[in-house]
């Protein structure tokens, strides 16, 4: 099964090679997005499945954006760009030099290739361990906001910068939109009544994601990249740009901050040890719960962000 | 303990940012710096005796991740305070405060975070940070060619950043482990043949982010990029390479039970070294040609790294923190100079030392150090690299301290003189700043003069200088000073290869293919020597 | 269970018939229909694979799939259409192509 | 079920495989979205190798109680690769951010064309 | 009583994946979208629900089927909407 499954995937992430046309490799894109989620969920980790399902129409939309945009700004400075014709000769030349690379190293990589032993020092004990350390039921979850918080913590900052990085490298300062101004995206009756239908679900399946990350697949990142896809859909149904987006910003610092500083004195401090037995349960569901809320909505922020910013600011 | 020097840098950061203080911002700024030296040193001291260790979260075994400071990181822990704290004082009256103090404390953060971990996933993540908050660095004036340039720097990076995790995976996959301490234990048993993919993987990621030979096409444009401030770029140049020069050291580590490449490091160095300080005979703009420069200087470390004896280790850790002090020395001064003269151009500028006889001593010093000048620091670490090496090897060294001479004489040139392009009476350098530089330049003296007291204080091992040799050393370098002085005068200012050199640059695609040459080049040596031992 | 499996497999050979015309489709509406076909399998590969392994749990990847799949490719087809009107008004008024998307 | 040694092969041969195609597409292509869409395929391969190390046919998600350590997936790589594709996705926000600023300006995402106007201008 | 539930579950699964591969060559045997879309939309959908429903039958009444039910109200409304929203489209920019 797999491994049908995987030799799409090969297929996938060759097609795109010679494509020149945007359009089609955001296509062929969202299908070898769609094809990995579906390989890692046959992996065993449905976790990662989940996160890259989510992402992937994120990632999707940035790019369709920017492929947009290019298109219409290449179009005014040379014209047609398919006039273009490149002769045979150069596109072959273009294609076959790199091989003479790529295809000895590949074959290196192959030759030195280590064996195939796995190593299960530390999966052993986490499988064992993870129960009574952490109090989560789902092994990933328990990992990532107790053993190894201090990465996610990184990884939350990562995002912060992102959104700096994204509102300074722009060619437009300002973070909102005046007033009244609409997107030229097109409107339909039934397409918005139904989006009104499921976009509740979306929400509502976000947070349930979120809330029950300790004990299902999920999490605070899978569930935060929902609730923010709600806001796609929200986007769709009322079609303008009203989003308060300087004061989501402002939220998405505050909840690093609350992450940082419950993970301190959950983890680092190492509160649990004063907790009495009998309370140590709750106290360990109850640390978990919060985590995830807060990375939760920490990553539904900074999504919703990067998405306005995206759809509203850049495609100027 | 250690995570508090992590995390309060940062929580600090995103506090200044929320809370939009800029002005106030950079008094916040100067006295945490001040006291996050002290704070250091208080750790370095205690690390004198015995490595400390911070088990995150106090779960058992290797279930969680360590920090530790050890003698090394403690020093470069040192090192990372009193730079920031110097830059800080530096960039007083930066211009649109509010991002700038975010990104720096971040910068500083995440710069501890890596000297500290004990895990490579955790370092990783800590580099990704890091990236991503150089390129907004690099592009922070958003000039002219700055975007491209922090284009090219963040999507390099990004690519040999999965190299790294490749090769991360197959440590895992054969340690079960992805801490340092516990994956060297874990190797001891193994073939060497099965590690040499996942050496390969991870130091190709490492040597492009320090600059090694043939790519080395991002550097200039990052430290040497117009729009980044100085004390960015005086960062990027003296410390934030020797993050991933301190990385290096740690993998060697790890995999020196089993394989050392070292002879390759050694090659592929000296060969850095003087590629470098070619391409930095050929231009003209001041900060390019101390960027050029630092590849020049890293290829030298890395050769002193990796000559195998003590006293060229001893020798090569010791200038990395002389580069620090001295490359930051001529980046800060070297900012101050073209906010002062209004250009660029080492050709136009000129009297400096008249006109601003504070930065004009400083650079001066600082150039004294890099050239390897007696009394200086940079002659106490040259000094050691050629005190074990063999005879080749000390032609070699002495030909990379001519190159740096060579070049050093056009830049000092700047010094002395007249020109038109001087600037008005009324352009003064502001206060901190020149006190900034003089410190950084004050102590590329003191480290020379102390040279042994300091490695001693910073290293923990004991040294000695032989005064005869240092004496010869000596009379190596004013033969080649003046020998670099009229090579300058009758060669380089005529020469016409090096003004065809001047715009030498790589895209994208090249560097990409120099990725896959470097990978495959030392693939196969390392792959290649197993079938000889 | 083998009804499950061959299933199973059946969606799978689907997908690569559906890729057939996300290659070969004439025009970009063919692709995102073979797109949103191809959601569809994988999601139903998804809810067999929990049902084999009677996880209720996984079925949530499903969900996830489900949403997040038609989101974008119902983004991508709004997004384009006024693009492409837009265009082909532009083309009859200046009487050339100006640019295509696809 | 099977013997395991076969399968995580054959898996890690086609992550090798399509990490390759990744970077034989940034060598071969001039464009830059298309490099941008090259690191994203690339990291999905590293992803894909981390999260099939110890794979085996008839494997569970690690989630449960009374867990059997060789019955179901290694779930530290999990945990990492979730940080690895989030960082992932912030990284290509940048990126494209980056991208459409400078085709904003030189109105060409080529990277040859864009080196030569950024150097001219 | 099981064996028999499982008998029409696996009966209903069968079905619905015949109906898409029936779907799957109305798909390819047609060149142009509008008949494409036609075939394939409406068969998917009826194919989609016959295998889902057979799912629910052959686990009975239980939290599983709780969530295959789920799943299945958004598919319906979900996949009409994506044929609709494609068409639509499609006429709109003139194909």
């Amino acid at each position: 099964m797999i491994y049908a499954i995987l030799v799409l995937w090969i297929f996938l992430a060759a097609i795109i090679i010679p494509e020149r046309r945007g359009i089609r490799i955001i296509i062929y894109f969202a299908i070898f997005s769609l094809v990995t989620a579906l390989s890692f969920f046959l992996l065993g980790s449905p976790d990662v499945a989940m996160a890259e399902a989510a992402i992937s129409t994120f990632s999707t939309i940035f790019f369709v954006i920017c492929f947009e945009k290019h298109f219409r700004l290449k179009a005014d400075g040379e014209g047609d760009p398919e006039k273009k014709e490149v002769s045979k000769a150069a596109a072959a030349k273009k294609y076959v030099l790199p091989l003479l690379l790529i295809v000895p190293l590949f074959a290196l990589f192959i030759f030195f290739r280590p064996g195939p032993e796995v190593s299960t020092y530390l999966k052993d004990l986490y499988i064992t361990r993870f129960a009574q350390d952490v109090g989560g039921v789902n092994a990933v979850t328990s990992i990532y906001l107790a053993y190894r918080v201090y990465d996610t913590l990184f990884e939350a900052l990562v995002l912060v910068i992102a959104i700096v990085a994204v509102s300074h490298m722009s060619a437009f300062k300002e973070m909102t939109v005046p007033d009244g101004e609409h997107s030229d995206i097109e409107r339909d009756g039934l397409a918005v009544f139904t989006i009104r239908i499921i976009a509740p679900i979306l929400l509502l399946f976000g947070v349930y994601l979120v809330m029950n990350g300790h004990i299902s697949p999920g999490g605070g990142f899978q569930g935060g990249v929902a609730v923010a896809a709600f806001f796609i859909c929200r986007y769709m149904i009322y079609n303008i740009y009203d989003m308060p987006v300087k004061k989501i910003i402002r939220l998405e610092e505050v909840l690093f901050m609350t992450a940082v500083a419950i993970a301190v004195f959950g983890v680092f401090l190492g509160a649990g040890t004063f907790v009495p037995l009998e309370y140590l349960r709750l106290y360990q569901e109850s640390y978990l719960i919060l985590m995830n809320i807060l990375i939760g909505l920490k990553v539904a922020c900074a999504c919703i962000v990067l998405f306005y910013r995206f759809v509203a600011i850049e495609r100027r | 303990m250690l995570t508090y020097f992590i995390l309060i840098p940062i929580i600090i950061a995103v506090f200044l940012y929320m809370l939009a203080c800029g002005k106030k911002g950079r008094a916040i700024a100067i006295i945490f710096q001040t006291g996050f030296v002290g704070a250091v040193y208080y750790v370095f001291t205690l690390t004198r005796q015995e490595e400390i260790l911070t088990n995150i979260g106090g779960y058992d075994s290797i279930l969680g991740i360590y920090l530790r400071e050890d003698t090394m990181a403690a020093a470069f822990v040192l090192l990372t305070a009193i730079f920031f704290l110097i830059a800080s004082i530096y960039s007083f009256r930066e211009k649109d405060g509010r991002l700038f103090w975010f990104l720096i404390f971040i910068w500083q953060g995440a710069s501890v975070g890596i000297f500290l971990t004990r895990d490579l996933f955790n370092a990783f993540v800590l580099i990704e940070v890091v990236t991503v908050v150089v390129a907004i660095l690099i592009m922070f004036n958003r000039k002219n060619r700055s975007i491209y340039d922090g284009m090219f720097y963040l999507m390099l990076n990004v690519l040999v950043i999965k190299f790294y995790l490749l090769g991360l995976g197959y440590l895992y996959r054969m340690t079960g482990t992805m801490d340092i301490v516990i994956a060297t234990e874990a190797l001891v048993g193994m073939e060497r043949s099965e590690l040499v993919l996942p050496y390969a993987l991870m130091m190709t990621a490492i040597a492009l982010k320090c600059a090694l030979l043939p790519m080395f096409s991002w550097l200039p444009k990052a430290h040497g990029s117009p729009a980044a401030p100085s004390a960015v770029s005086a960062i990027l140049s003296g410390l934030h390479i020797k993050c991933t020069i301190y990385l290096f050291l740690r993998m060697q580590e790890m995999f020196s039970t089993l394989i050392s490449a070292y002879e390759f490091f050694l090659v592929i160095g000296v060969l850095t070294g003087i590629v470098g300080f070619v391409l930095a005979m050929a231009q003209s703009d001041i900060k390019l040609i101390l960027a050029y420069h630092t590849i020049s200087q890293v290829g030298l470390i890395f050769a002193g790294l990796s000559m195998g004896s003590y006293y060229s280790h001893i020798g090569g850790m010791y200038h990395i923190v002389n580069h620090a002090l001295f490359k930051g020395a001529l980046f800060l001064s070297a900012g101050s100079i073209i906010k002062a003269y209004g250009t660029r151009d080492v050709y136009q500028i000129r009297g400096l030392l008249r006109r601003y006889p504070g930065l004009g001593i400083a650079t001066l010093m600082a150039i004294l150090g890099i050239t390897g000048a007696p009394l200086f620091n940079g002659s106490i670490s040259k000094y050691f690299m050629a005190t074990d090496a063999s005879a080749q090897m000390n032609v070699i060294l002495i030909f990379m301290s001519l190159g740096t001479i060579i070049s050093f004489v056009k830049y000092g040139s700047m010094l002395f003189g007249k020109s038109d392009a001087e600037p008005e009476a009324g352009v003064k350098v502001p206060a901190e700043q020149q006190i900034a530089v003089f410190a950084l330049g004050f102590m590329c003296f003191f480290t020379g003069v102390f040279g042994v007291q300091s490695v001693q204080f910073l290293f923990n091992t004991s040294v000695t200088i032989d005064r005869l040799g240092y004496l010869e050393k000596a009379g190596i370098f004013f033969a080649s000073a003046i020998a670099g002085f009229f090579i300058y005068k009758y060669y380089i200012k005529t020469s016409k290869l090096l003004k065809r050199l001047r715009s030498f640059e790589m895209g994208f695609r090249s560097a990409c293919v120099c990725i896959g040459v470097f990978f495959a080049a030392l693939l196969l040596t390392v792959g290649l020597v197993q079938y000889y031992y | 269970m083998a009804v499950l499996w061959g299933t199973m497999w059946c969606m799978v050979a689907l997908s690569v018939l559906y890729l057939l015309v996300v290659v070969k489709g004439p025009s970009i509406w063919d692709r995102l229909l073979a797109i949103n076909l191809i959601a569809v399998k994988v999601t139903i590969i998804i809810i067999l694979f929990a049902s084999i392994y009677e996880s209720a749990f996984l079925l949530d990847a499903a969900i996830i799939y489900t949403l997040s799949g038609f989101i974008g490719t119902i983004f991508i087809a709004l997004f384009f259409s006024k693009k492409e009107k837009k265009q082909k008004q532009d083309e009859k008024k200046e009487g050339k192509s100006i640019w295509r998307v696809y | 079920m099977n013997t395991g040694i076969l399968n995580t092969d054959l898996i890690e041969l086609i992550c090798i495989l399509v990490f390759f195609l990744g970077f034989y597409g940034l060598i071969a292509t001039t464009n830059v979205i298309k490099s941008i869409v090259f690191l994203w395929v690339m990291e999905m391969a590293v992803i894909m190798f981390f999260l099939s190390i110890g794979y085996n046919i008839g494997i569970v998600a690690p989630i449960g109680t009374d867990l059997v350590p060789g019955q179901v997936a290694d779930p530290l790589p999990q945990a990492l690769m979730i940080t690895t594709i989030v960082i992932g996705l912030a990284v290509t926000a940048v990126n494209i951010t980056m991208l459409i600023t400078l085709v904003r300006k030189h109105k060409s995402a080529n990277w040859d064309i864009l080196r030569k106007k950024s150097s001219e201008s | 009583m099981a064996s028999i539930l499982e008998i029409a579950g696996s009966v209903l699964i069968a079905a619905g994946a015949i109906l898409m591969v029936l779907g799957t060559f109305g798909l390819l045997k047609f060149k142009r979208f509008y008949p494409r879309i036609l075939i394939s939309s409406k068969i998917d959908t009826v194919g989609m629900l016959t295998l889902l429903l057979g799912l629910v039958v052959r686990h009975g009444f239980s939290f599983f089927s709780a969530k295959i039910v789920l799943i299945i109200v958004i598919l319906l409304i979900l996949n009409p909407l994506v044929a609709h929203i494609l068409s639509r489209s499609a006429y709109m920019s003139g194909e």
